[in-house]
């Protein structure tokens, strides 16, 4: 016990190696200056710190050398007692998360624009507030920060939702929360495992990323510590069975949080399983491969199925949410270059349909107050600029060639054929039923003449959203090796990272 | 020594002071004599002094630290309940000296070296308590809270001196030291060792309130008044489990592979009778004594898995506990309706955002959410049992998922809009006293627990 | 300009005048709008022309990298070579003159400028379709015509009664493209797992007979996979029944989608693979008897049909399966002869049914027209000569192609020389069929109709008499050998180098009497067509029977074989039901039922433990002591 | 069996009995009869166990103050009646099964126990008040100093609950 | 008069052991059982007696005073704790006229 108690004296002393911490500093300092924002000049505030904190992210972007590999942003050369140390810094995988994070968020408030949300204050402090969780999330190169990162996320996230939700949240909230909750708790069992030398290994010195990959594993405890990160991420994802709060979640949620529980919350646990969960337990990838891929097989079709026939036009995007991204997590666990720059791209699309389509859906909410396929229609005749984009968006989910979709499902469906051909063609049937659903809720809601709701069309907020979104989808579809330039080093260095910490294992 | 001498002059001083009918007098004299109580306490280690003659309380680092945090819970106790110890003149005096005196008991508590003083210690401790937990005195759940105290508390010091008197039959000593050596120099120990061991183990599973010897703390939690149940909650919990960890953790380490499998199914028990109990809870202070069970199930695995960190972790777990509960009681102070009823919270975040803001920082530390205080508490508890006790921190964690529903539940209650057609409940003017307490626990709550870690 | 600039241009055109009609389409005149399509269409038809000129070898054209990783470089090309550029002139040549009929079909069309941009997009698609140098572009553009197909069938989404079907008739034809596409892509990634490559020219090097020895089920594999592909696109069984549906589509739209260019895509993309099918004989056979049972299916279809674009959707799948006999028999260069003359006379047919519909006010029912050839005689005599083409008239465009495919099958096997001309048979018939009860007999249309009977303006008859002078000159491009020495299979030869002379070696040993033989039997199989149906619809002037009256034959005929019933039956049904039950049991019941259950089992246990908080302090006190026994029985048991 | 064995295994019956006896008597005031008794025959042993002051003290405090407060209440509140209520069967069942368990595994414990042999067979002077005392303000001065803030905090507590509050309306 | 200890004369201190160990049970039962508060208070004292009988009986046996001036002490803290308990039941009686803690349930669940 002795020193400990001065120890926090030296905190300060300690600090010498802060570079540049403006990614996490700015959506904080905007978050706190809205406390004191007017509230008529809310929307004005939220978008410029949007495009501040984008703007920084992108110049970031610019001035990263994917060669490079890896730039650190916090690098104390102390490390406290319990192995916390504060590591921040990024690669060519993180940074991409981070511009996608950056970019996302500012799409969230712009499209919340022109609603009276968007002049709340505790939304906008919300929304920041979830930035600059999630930058952390995808900066953290320590593992306990990533986990406090991790759970911050949620707060936010969960008070969007029931303070601005659909009636009727409550128990679905509640689901929610404590099921990601739990799934969170599997991960710091997992983080603590590895940390304090469970079965055997030797303690890690600290949880900065690369003293938790030097430990050395033996294969059945990798097989829990996989385990637990494991059940964290299929709750977020979520893979098949983990699935059931998904729906009513989003459902429930109001736009801007389906937005971001699907565009950016789902991201940060395939990043988790590509930064965290592979590297850290590579022994035991061998024998999880399959029963993920399996999984992720299972809900591919489960849920496309299902989408088929739901009248809720949300709830089939949730599920087709769950459809699609089952396949991304199955290209991350075949871990080669391939299938990952697949999960990558359709990552970065996940992310754009995502908000593409609940941004659809609720304009035809806010509009007509009704969800129900059955009940809408004749939509595209009113407002032909909205039926053009919601195709648009529609179609780079169903990965028409031209859209980034059809790059990342091309390249994923062909990583797990080459896997297993039989999976490969059965998890190939997203194609057709993701066809199937998403026309069907496209064509039920905007065919057929019009029905008797005023639509009027796009606002220009949610046509530059709009539009945001149908230039990154098309260039991506277009010109991917621009993402795939921009990762392939760090992805790399990350294979070779663990493959040598595999071999000294054997 | 000297912090308790002053701890117990103020006491006495606040207690003739009250005859002058200025509670402002008394509070004064209370915060004085804390003060001087914790910087007497921080000197008295950091110099080394010690009473000359007689070796039953010793303010070493562990008491020092301790019984600092004791003394700090204390003082906010006493500014947040002072608005309500001033509406009563005549007794303003008497439950600030009772609560001073108990704090002197605590301290006892955690510096002792032998049995007497941990005996008497005790007692100071919960013979204050019993009283302050009838004060509310024609409310028949306050009086019935003392007796279910007074009651199983008594009993509980029989089922203690009984097994301090086997440990007395089986190693011929009531100094820690002396009990510490006879039983790590000998292996093959009499039954009376084992027999005292056991009893002091039950008597100190009823202090703490782990199951199955945790049935008093709901009923006298909820019962009494909402500042002695902050107190027990924060003050007594800390006393006890510091006593529990010097006698189990260090005096009786040797024994550990013999009481430790015990203590570990019975944390398990309490764990899930805890949570349990608290999710179908309407009352607040209820769920509040429930969710303390269930603490202490969690803290009691610093005991079961014994190393170097233990007592520190116990101390960072006891801080972070101490905060989020001082914090929730003063907001019920403020708050609650006379039927403590959870529905009386609807809508706070609104009504009084601050008060709410701090409430929900309160209950999702309880729940162990980062970055709060509670989160790197729990961490801490459970990273270090880990490698030996897997499967306890597993169930540990099986039950923080639990948990988090009903701390959720409050915490959406808080969040929710009030429903248009209810009556309006009105807005609260928060004291300066318990705003200045408020603002203090949420700094800790924010900030405290990446201190801990360091 | 070289080559390499001038092919780019080609894409780039019609590109560009989809997007400016998609940006400002609404804002521009009308006139202006469809000529600039036009436009644009035709200056890639220019183009494509010089760049066919000027061609000796094929030219590929790098563009951009798009994937490129350790083991998969994809990257976006161009092939200009005589296949490519003789597709490309094809679907500019018809596309520009389509472009010009709807200039007119569509000049009351609330959607005229989207109209335009949707054909000006489905060109720029088919073209990377064909002028790809690698599957993978290949696959771009097979998407993207089966998109822009998908929006061209849909077009009429608002309307008040039909809207919804046009949309769900478009749903179903994308989704059954999807599913060869997906066929396809699975093709892709067995090329690319076998061969490491997609590029057409470095595959075809690549594959020879001794380097794929010993992988004939790759093989097979690989051809099949391709082949579900092509069936879906180009309608073959068991992915046909959505090219029927698709006529919901504007009649210009199915003249150049659904008859002249993407239907084709399929025929195609055999020809482009044939150095691999010619590897794989077990799937030229299955090819060869898919595309027999088609063509034979959908003629005895399309016999009993009365919806005017329905007979020529089902004639047209029938003459895909044609096709894809002779793709069997790897009778490629006659397959693309018979494509090019198909498109000619199959869109002009379609634009004639076009300018019927137009002027019969949008009537497309066969039953209630008839007697039409005075009042629109332009139409009438391009619809006839259309007619004759596609019924094999002698010295007409089809009588040519046909015969080589007709020739082709009978020095494979008499039986399906056969059966083949049986479904040639029924093939005149039901045209004859048709020509004659819409153009002979007496008016069946309302009052109204009759009165605004008319041709359409001089931008849909130009279009019609091209076309008709096309199909009745095609065969000159591929004229047998008995007819014309030295000039002879001019497009063969042209082909020659992309078929790898595979075909042309078997033509050209076709005896000269055979092949006179095999002409009078089809000739005499026409004619005697024409005579029954003349003396049945046009002499007599009989009318089909309602749907109901009919029985036998002609009542499976009418319902289509119930192949749609079939399906519905087997996997639309299945799969809702699945969808339904699924959600009910398997989501809300089991698995939302396991979390719920889990809840309410901890919720009950919590309501259990709460029942032992009794409040009596002597339980407590009990309760108590009992846990210092077990503490004690513990030690008793330990120790 | 020597005189003394005897004479302390009687007593030890005779202590059984009595504090059975508190126990199971339904009327108050017979209970507290019955402990002072039972005081009483501790004391005794205590006597025997040659430690005179405790055996004074005992009966000082217990028997004479302790006891007497508790008669005093018993009459105050005029409890003597014999109106206690019976527990319910399960309740009873319950506890003498716990009681008895108790008794029974803590015999079993104890029995075998071999209590180290005794070492200084000659200091037998400490039940007296004299070696009693020079302990208590020497060795154990602080915890007799400090058993001060025991007994005024429950003295400030008697006071605080038992005294009755002004009514403000009367 | 002093006696010689007893210890000397043959008794076991086992003999004290049991006697204490059921002194203490009965004092249990008595609070399982009964109902009236004061008469728990009076078990506890029991309990509390039988515990003063042992260790006195250690105290005898060991020849050392230290545990007869325990026992002092929990003389001492017995009296206090009659005195709040009593004055706790005293304030009850004064509630609700009874002092049966059957009574007293209403805090529970």
């Amino acid at each position: 016990m002795d020193g400990r108690w001065y120890r926090w004296f030296d905190l300060v002393l300690s600090c010498q190696n802060l570079k540049a911490l403006e990614l996490l500093i700015i959506p904080c300092l905007f978050a706190l200056i809205a406390l004191v924002i007017p509230r008529n000049a809310m929307r004005y505030y939220a978008l410029i710190g949007g495009v501040v904190s984008t703007v920084v992210a992108l110049v970031h972007a610019m001035y990263f050398i994917p060669t490079t590999a890896y730039v650190s942003l916090v690098d104390p050369q102390w490390t406290t007692t319990f192995g916390l140390t504060y590591k921040m810094g990024y690669d060519g995988i993180s940074l991409l998360m981070v511009v996608l994070t950056n970019v996302i968020t500012l799409l969230i408030l712009l499209s919340n624009f022109n609603k009276e949300l968007a002049s709340n204050r505790m939304f906008t402090i919300m929304v920041f507030f979830m930035q600059l969780a999630l930058l952390g999330v995808f900066l953290s190169m320590d593992g306990l920060l990533f986990y406090i990162f991790w759970e911050i996320t949620l707060i936010p996230v969960f008070l969007i939702a029931l303070w601005f939700g659909n009636p009727g949240r409550k128990p679905a909230l509640i689901k929610f929360f404590i099921y990601t909750f739990v799934g969170s708790l599997a991960m710091l069992l997992a983080l603590m495992a590895i940390k304090m030398g469970i079965g055997g290994q030797a303690e890690a010195v600290s949880f900065a990323w690369a003293d938790l990959m030097a430990v050395q594993l033996t294969s059945c405890s990798a097989c829990w510590i996989f385990g637990g990160f494991l059940f964290a991420f299929a709750v977020k994802i979520p893979l098949f069975p983990f699935h059931t709060w998904q729906p009513d979640t989003y459902t429930k949620s109001p736009m801007a949080g389906t937005m971001l529980l699907s565009a950016l919350m789902l991201k940060m646990a395939l990043y988790g399983m590509i930064r965290w969960m592979i590297p850290l337990a590579p022994e035991a990838l061998e024998s999880m491969e399959l029963p993920i891929i399996i999984l992720a097989t299972i809900g591919v079709v489960y849920a496309a199925i299902l989408a088929i026939k739901q009248n809720d036009i949300k709830r089939t995007f949730a599920f087709a949410s769950i459809s699609h991204v089952g396949l991304i997590a199955a290209g991350i666990v075949l871990w080669n270059m391939d299938a990952m720059s697949g999960a990558l791209i359709q990552m970065l699309n996940h992310s754009m349909v995502a908000v593409g389509l609940f941004l659809a859906v609720d304009i035809i909410e806010s509009r007509t107050g009704l969800r129900e396929m059955d009940q809408l229609g004749g939509i595209a005749k009113q407002a032909p600029k909205f039926a053009f984009m919601f195709g648009v968006i529609g179609l780079a989910s169903i990965s028409v060639p031209l859209t980034s979709g059809f790059i990342g499902e091309f390249l994923l469906i062909r990583g797990v054929y080459s896997y297993n051909w039989i999976i490969g063609l059965i998890i190939g049937s997203t194609l057709v039923f993701g066809a199937v659903y998403t026309l069907r809720a496209y064509q039920l809601s905007m065919y057929g003449p019009s029905k008797n709701f005023n639509f009027p069309d796009l606002a220009w907020n949610e046509w530059l959203v709009f539009f945001v979104l149908m230039v990154v989808i098309v260039i991506l579809g277009i010109c991917p090796q621009l993402v795939i330039d921009f990762v392939a080093p760090s992805v790399t260095r990350l294979f070779e990272y663990v493959e040598s910490s595999k071999n000294i294992a054997l | 020594m000297v912090a308790l001498i002053v701890l117990f002059l103020s006491g006495l001083i606040s207690l003739f002071l009250a005859f002058a009918k200025k509670p402002w007098m008394v509070l004064s004299t209370a915060i004085a004599g804390l003060v001087a109580g914790g910087i007497s306490l921080f000197t008295e280690y950091h110099y080394g002094y010690q009473l000359v003659g007689y070796e039953g309380l010793k303010f070493d680092q562990f008491a020092v630290f301790y019984g600092l945090i004791g003394i700090l819970f204390t003082l906010l106790i006493i500014l947040s309940g002072y608005s309500s110890f001033k509406q009563n003149l005549n007794h303003t005096g008497d439950y600030i000296a009772l609560l001073l005196f108990s704090l002197t008991g605590a301290l006892c508590m955690l510096a002792f070296t032998d049995m007497f003083m941990f005996f008497l210690g005790l007692e100071i401790l919960s013979i204050p308590i019993y009283v302050m937990a009838g004060s509310k005195k024609e409310d028949n759940r306050s009086t019935e809270a003392a007796l279910k105290y007074f009651l199983t508390g008594s009993f509980a010091t029989g089922i203690l001196l009984f097994g301090i008197a086997w440990i007395y039959g089986g190693t011929g000593s009531f100094r820690l030291d002396e009990i510490q050596t006879f039983i790590e120099s000998n292996a093959n120990h009499q039954p009376m060792v084992y027999l005292g061991l056991l009893f002091l183990l039950a008597a100190f599973l009823f202090k703490v309130g782990a199951a199955p010897f945790h049935f008093w703390s709901p009923d006298v939690y909820d019962g009494s008044p909402s500042i002695v149940t902050g107190y027990m909650a924060a003050v007594v919990k800390l006393g006890a489990f510091g006593a529990f960890m010097k006698i189990f953790g260090m005096t009786f380490g040797g024994l550990h592979d013999f009481w430790a499998p015990a203590m570990m199914g019975l944390a398990m028990l309490t764990m899930f009778v805890g949570n349990l109990s608290a999710l179908r809870q309407n009352r607040f202070k209820r769920l509040l004594a429930y969710s303390s069970i269930t603490h202490v199930g969690y803290a009691l695995l610093t005991l079961i898995v014994q190393s170097d960190e233990s007592a520190f972790n116990l101390w960072a777990y006891l801080f972070s506990y101490g905060f989020s509960t001082i914090a929730l009681i003063t907001v019920a102070l403020i708050v609650n309706d006379s039927e403590d009823r959870i529905e009386s919270f609807r809508g706070l975040i609104r009504r009084n955002p601050f008060t709410g803001f701090v409430a929900i920082l309160a209950l999702l530390s309880l729940a162990g959410v980062p970055p709060l205080m509670g989160f790197f508490g729990k961490y801490l508890v459970f990273a270090e049992a880990i490698s030996s006790q897997p499967l306890l921190v597993v169930i540990a964690i099986i039950n923080s998922g639990i948990g988090i529903y009903y701390y959720l539940r409050v915490v959406i209650l808080m969040l929710q809009k009030q429903d248009a057609n209810a009556p309006q409940t009105p807005r609260h003017s928060v004291p300066a006293l318990q705003f200045v307490v408020l603002i203090v626990c949420a700094i800790a709550l924010m900030f405290g627990g990446n201190m801990l870690i360091f | 300009m070289s080559i390499q600039q001038l092919v780019p241009l080609i894409l780039l055109f019609p590109l560009i005048g989809g997007i400016i009609n998609g940006i400002a389409g609404k804002k521009l005149p009308k006139v202006l709008v469809g000529s600039l399509a036009t436009i644009a269409s035709t200056l890639s038809f220019v183009t494509a022309l010089v760049v066919f000129f000027q061609l000796n070898e094929p030219v590929k054209i790098h563009l951009f990298r798009m994937i490129d990783l350790a083991d998969l470089r994809l990257s976006a090309s161009l092939l200009a070579d005589n296949l490519s550029l003789w597709m490309v002139l094809i679907i500019t040549g018809i596309g520009s003159l389509i472009h010009l009929f709807s200039m007119g079909y569509m000049k009351h069309d609330a959607g005229y400028s989207k109209f335009f941009t949707y054909l000006n997009l489905f060109i720029f698609a088919m073209l990377i379709l064909v002028l790809g140098s690698n599957y993978f572009m290949l696959f771009f553009g097979w998407e993207g015509v089966g998109i822009c197909s998908y929006f061209l069938i849909g077009f009429h989404y608002s309307d008040a009664e039909k809207g919804m079907l046009n949309g769900i008739a478009a749903r179903k034809a994308f989704i059954m493209n999807r599913i060869g596409d997906l066929g396809l892509l699975i093709g892709l990634f067995l090329i690319l797992t076998q061969f490491g490559t997609l590029e057409y020219q470095e595959l075809a090097k690549i594959v020879t007979v001794d380097s794929i020895i010993g992988t004939p089920w790759m093989m097979f594999g690989i051809t099949m996979c391709l082949f579900i592909g092509a069936t879906g696109k180009s309608a073959q069984i068991p992915l046909f029944t959505w090219l029927p549906d698709a006529m919901a589509g504007p009649t210009p739209v199915s003249a150049l989608i659904h008859a002249a260019t993407m239907v084709t895509a399929g025929i195609f993309l055999v020809v482009r693979s044939n150095f691999l099918f010619e590897h794989a004989p077990m799937t030229q056979e299955i090819m060869l008897y898919i595309g027999l049972a088609t063509s034979l299916v959908a003629a005895f279809i399309a016999m009993r049909q009365n919806d005017i674009k329905k007979v020529l959707a089902y004639s047209t799948v029938s003459q895909l399966g044609l096709l894809f006999v002779a793709l069997g028999m790897g009778a490629y260069t006659a397959a693309i002869f018979h494509v090019t003359t198909h498109a000619f006379f199959k869109a002009l047919l379609f634009l004639g049914s076009g300018s019927v519909i137009h002027a019969m006010s949008d009537e497309q029912d066969i039953r209630k027209m008839g007697g039409l050839r005075k009042k629109i005689p332009l139409t009438h005599l391009t619809f006839l000569i259309g007619t004759l083409a596609i019924t094999g008239f002698p010295l007409l465009s089809g009588f040519f192609s046909k015969d080589e495919i007709v020739g082709h099958a009978f020095h494979h096997n008499v039986v399906i020389y056969g059966v083949l001309m049986f479904s040639i048979l029924l093939t005149a018939i039901y045209m004859f069929r048709m020509y004659f009860v819409v153009f002979f007999g007496t008016f069946r249309g309302t009052h109204e109709q009759e009165h605004h009977v008319h041709e359409g303006p001089i931008s849909m008859g130009l279009p019609l008499v091209v076309l008709a002078v096309l199909s009745v000159v095609g065969g000159l491009l591929n004229l047998p050998g008995i007819w014309l020495k030295g000039q002879a299979h001019w497009l063969s030869h042209h082909l020659a180098h992309n078929v790898a002379g595979l075909d042309l070696i078997k033509t050209e040993h076709m005896d000269a009497s055979v092949t006179l033989v095999l002409m009078i039997i089809a000739v005499a199989v026409c004619l005697g067509a024409l005579v029954v149906c003349y003396l049945v619809y046009g002499k007599k002037g009989s009318v089909p029977v309602a749907d109901s009256a009919l029985s036998g034959w002609e009542k499976l005929s009418s319902n289509k074989l119930y192949f749609d019933e079939v399906y519905n039956f087997l996997f639309v049904r299945p799969t809702e039901w699945l969808s339904i039950v699924g959600h009910k049991f398997i989501e809300i019941m089991f698995l939302n039922g396991i979390i719920l259950g889990f809840a309410k089992g901890i919720g009950a246990s919590g309501e259990l433990v709460k029942k032992w908080q009794t409040g009596r302090v002597n339980w407590y006190i009990i309760w108590m002591v009992a846990g210092i026994v077990g503490l004690i029985l513990y030690y008793l048991v330990k120790i | 069996m020597s005189n003394l064995e005897i004479i302390t295994f009687a007593l030890g019956g005779l202590t059984i009995g009595s504090a059975l006896m508190v126990i199971l008597s339904q009327h108050p005031v017979r209970s507290v009869m019955y402990l002072i008794l039972t005081f009483f025959m501790i004391s005794a042993n205590y006597i025997l166990m040659n430690a005179q002051f405790i055996a004074i003290v005992n009966i000082i405090v217990y028997a004479g103050a302790i006891m007497v407060l508790l008669l005093f209440v018993l009459m105050l509140l005029n409890l003597s009646k014999d109106n206690e209520p019976k527990s319910t069967l399960s309740m009873k069942l319950a506890a003498i099964l716990a009681g008895g368990s108790l008794m029974t595994v803590l015999v079993a414990a104890v029995k075998d126990a071999v209590v180290a042999p005794i070492t200084e067979v000659s200091a037998n002077q400490q039940g007296l008040v004299e070696s009693l005392g020079q302990l208590l303000f020497t060795k154990y001065v602080l915890p007799f100093e400090i058993s001060s803030i025991l007994f005024i905090s429950a003295m400030v507590g008697a006071v605080l609950l038992a005294k009755r509050e002004k009514q403000i309306i009367d | 008069m002093i006696l010689a200890s007893i210890f000397e004369s043959g008794v076991s201190i086992q003999f004290y052991m049991i006697l204490a160990s059921i002194l203490f049970g009965i004092g249990v039962l008595g609070v399982m059982l009964r109902r009236n508060a004061i008469i728990l208070l009076m078990c506890i004292e029991l309990m509390l007696n039988a515990v003063n009988l042992l260790l006195v009986a250690f105290s005898t046996y060991f020849g050392t005073g230290d545990a007869q001036v325990f026992v002092f002490f929990i003389m001492v803290v017995a009296a206090a704790e009659a005195t709040v308990g009593l004055s706790i039941i005293v304030l009850l009686f004064r509630n609700n006229r009874s002092v049966d803690i059957g009574l007293f349930n209403k805090l529970k669940g």
